[in-house]
């Protein structure tokens, strides 16, 4: 009874959008939050050991980023941006400019980790366009990331560019902490390679994207 | 056996408006099924509208109207009260013939 | 880069500086989004979702089931046999199962005790595929459209219901997987687009009344009515999660916490969607 | 096509009470194939046939297209697309007093011109648009 009347009153209190953020770490969350991972469990029971167990367990990232609501605080987003930094594994060969046009195909494609997705011989895709404009041909692009129209020819395509190209696909958490961003090389999705044909899209000066 | 269809018959300056919906496959024969077998060709032919006992609209469809296919279109000389009465035949032979009546 | 939080001057000094190549862009982008509204506005003169809610309502009172008897007897939350007005009070707490429950475990419910189902019967075909057509689309798409027109009032006070919301929160914004994805990753801002596809932002009142009173919804890129249930499901095989059960206690606490930000909202189920 | 089969005399009025689907035009796999098919092959362009239908379409599966003819004794409408596995889509007959006017949708497998072809008093014609089909949702 009385934690009813404890929880409605959180309620009440988060009640007007703007504090739900503020709340979100609060100690009175404890208790649906240990809840929430346990329906969660419960909720998904279908599928393969591998695909359950990686859901189920969150890495120290993402635990962070969902009690934070993608907000950290200072001293926690600096420490998730030194380890994510740590784990940059930059290519063997040292070539950070792969295919552009490897990398437009990479780009487009949504294929793989869907639990509908069998073919392990074909590659994963990037999901690039799903929230970004890159080449100015796909009109069928998302806004949840900004603009990559250009980027090269803004910025060149130096050794330095191409190193924060391929850091920031490999693991954007290592520049900002929560980023919306999947870590593709960090939470092997992409190969080095791969990631290797995307920094070329978005430097190259022959991609569609500085033309 | 097929579902009905939605038949809408309503007048619309002067004349009778027609919008109906056909609940139907319209598989291409190109689709492949989770099995990878290219699922046969199912789809709908022929279209007849009649309205007191003559046609007033002939159709011949291919595999390339969706699924589910929508249709408008508009004749003279109908009455509210009146019926009219949509066929549709499908390459399997399968047919359906639905009424309504015309709406003021 | 977030533009969202620049004052205009800022957004004017950029803009400025754009190339002119850059603004003819812009322009061709507008038309694209224009383009995009002239195809959704044409498609919206005949859902086939109406012959979902047709094919529904004959199911819903025809009798079936090895007690044969039909649906008319469900109690929906406003009483047995009540179906007008039940799908805009739901999800809620039902004292008979002891459960909150959305639209499609209330069937599931419903099927077992009325009409004498094994709930394996009941939840074996709840996403059609095409030749294999869902009851369950069909009769949640005939429950829906009997609230067409009413505002969402999804109850928030039994206690069930608000551990639920609680619960919900929390999914909403736990992140895992190989991609690092919660809802809130896609659902968090406003204005912001998948593709062409525009994202609610679903803890927004504003954007919440618009998109959860839509579904179920006519699917034109699947071809079939697809209800809250897949929609659900659908967004967790996009986040590179196992398959969401359907009607766990997960999917409905999720509900429970958009349905909260959608009431008030007009239902206008079932939509037409991409 | 019924009614231009009957123009051009190749059956008799008392034949087409049978429900006719012509196979070879359907059959076709390009514009020209098609005409040829329907006996169309002189038609021309005209600024009387016109075709609403979005720019874009948000899916291929599902695309509005309605044809208008403004020209006089228009006696048939079909719709073709050109990048599709089979060219022709539709043909219906507009029999006297139905408007010259049809609304439907089609699939299209990709970006694509469409063409809205009429019979009017005997002689084709047509009109051309072109539209774009998006990668929707997540993608593949």
């Amino acid at each position: 009874m009385k934690a009813s009347v404890r929880m409605r009153a959180v309620l009440v209190s988060t009640a007007s959008a703007g504090l739900i953020a503020a709340c979100a770490a609060q100690p009175s969350d404890d208790d649906a939050r240990s809840r929430a991972e346990q329906i969660f469990r419960e909720s998904f029971t279908h599928g393969n050991q591998a695909m359950l167990a990686r859901v189920e367990r969150q890495d120290e990232v993402q635990a962070l980023c969902s009690l934070y609501r993608n907000e950290p605080p200072r001293e926690i987003a600096a420490k998730i941006e030194r380890t994510q930094a740590a784990t940059i594994r930059f290519p063997a060969q040292g070539k950070l400019m792969g295919d552009w046009r490897r990398g437009e195909q990479i780009a487009q494609s949504g294929y793989g980790m869907r639990f509908t997705d069998p073919d392990t011989k074909r590659p994963n895709g990037g999901n690039c366009y799903n929230c970004h404009r890159i080449a100015p041909q796909e009109i069928s692009f998302g806004t949840i990331g900004p603009s990559l129209y250009g980027f090269g020819k803004l910025r060149g395509s130096g050794e330095a560019v191409q190193r924060y190209v391929y850091a920031k696909i490999y693991d954007p958490q290592a520049s900002v902490a929560c980023s919306n961003m999947p870590r593709f090389g960090h939470n092997a999705v992409l190969t080095e390679e791969q990631i290797s044909h995307l920094v070329a899209l978005l430097l190259d000066p022959d991609s569609p994207v500085n033309r | 056996m097929a579902d009905p269809m939605r038949i809408r018959a309503a007048m619309d300056r002067g004349k009778v408006d027609i919008k109906v919906l056909m609940a139907h496959e319209m598989e291409t024969g190109q689709r492949k099924d989770a099995q990878g077998k290219i699922v046969p060709a199912h789809f709908i032919r022929n279209v007849t509208v009649t309205h007191a006992g003559r046609t007033v609209l002939a159709a011949q469809w291919g595999t390339s109207v969706s699924r589910n296919p929508f249709l408008h279109f508009r004749f003279s000389g109908g009455k509210p009260g009146e019926k009219v009465s949509i066929t549709w035949l499908d390459n399997k032979g399968e047919t359906r013939t639905d009424e309504a009546t015309i709406s003021g | 880069m977030r533009t969202s939080g620049m004052t205009p001057r800022r957004k004017a000094l950029i803009a400025g500086a754009l190339a002119a190549s850059l603004s003819v862009a812009a322009a061709a982008q507008d038309d694209t989004q224009k383009e995009i509204e002239r195809y959704r506005q044409l498609l919206a003169e005949g859902n086939p979702a109406d012959l979902w809610e047709a094919r529904g309502e004959v199911l819903w009172k025809a009798r079936r089931g090895p007690k044969n008897a039909s649906l008319e007897r469900c109690d929906l939350g406003l009483g047995p046999g009540v179906v007008k007005g039940a799908f805009a009070q739901m999800p809620r707490y039902f004292a008979d199962t002891d459960r909150v429950q959305d639209l499609e475990s209330r069937i599931v419910t419903c099927m077992v005790s009325v009409q004498g189902f094994s709930p394996e019967e009941a939840m074996k075909n709840p996403f059609s595929a095409p030749e294999r057509p869902s009851d369950m689309e069909a009769l949640a798409s005939y429950v829906a459209g009997a609230s067409r027109g009413m505002k969402l009032a999804a109850p928030l006070s039994h206690p069930k219901e608000i551990e639920a919301f609680r619960i919900g929160e929390q999914l909403f914004h736990r992140r895992a997987g190989p991609y690092d994805f919660a809802c809130v990753s896609c659902h968090g801002e406003n204005g912001k687009r998948i593709r062409r596809q525009d994202l609610p932002k679903l803890d927004d009142p504003k954007d919440a009344q618009k998109i959860f009173t839509t579904w179920p919804a006519y699917r034109v890129s699947q071809g079939t009515v697809r209800t809250m249930q897949h929609r659900l499901y659908d967004c967790y095989w996009q986040m590179r999660h196992p398959q969401l059960d359907y009607v766990s206690e997960a999917s409905i606490d999720l509900m429970v916490y958009m349905a909260k930000y959608a009431n008030g909202g007009t239902i206008n189920a079932p939509g037409l969607k991409r | 096509m019924l009614a231009w089969a009957m123009a051009a005399g190749l059956i008799k009025p008392s034949q087409a009470l049978a429900l006719e689907w012509n196979k070879a035009a359907f059959e076709t796999k390009s514009v020209p194939d098609t005409l040829k098919a329907l006996g169309a092959s002189g038609s021309t362009e005209s600024g009387g046939v016109q075709i609403t239908a979005p720019d874009i379409a948000e899916n291929g599966a599902v695309v509005p297209i309605s044809v208008e003819s403004a020209l006089a004794k228009t006696q048939a409408i079909a719709i073709l697309i050109e990048k599709n596995p089979n060219t022709l889509s539709a043909d219906f007959d507009i029999p006297a007093g139905t408007d010259p006017f049809i609304s439907t949708r089609v699939k299209m497998a990709e970006t694509s011109n469409i063409y809205a072809l009429v019979l009017a008093d005997g002689k084709y014609f047509h009109a051309v648009k072109e539209i774009k089909v998006t990668i929707g949702g997540c993608g593949g």
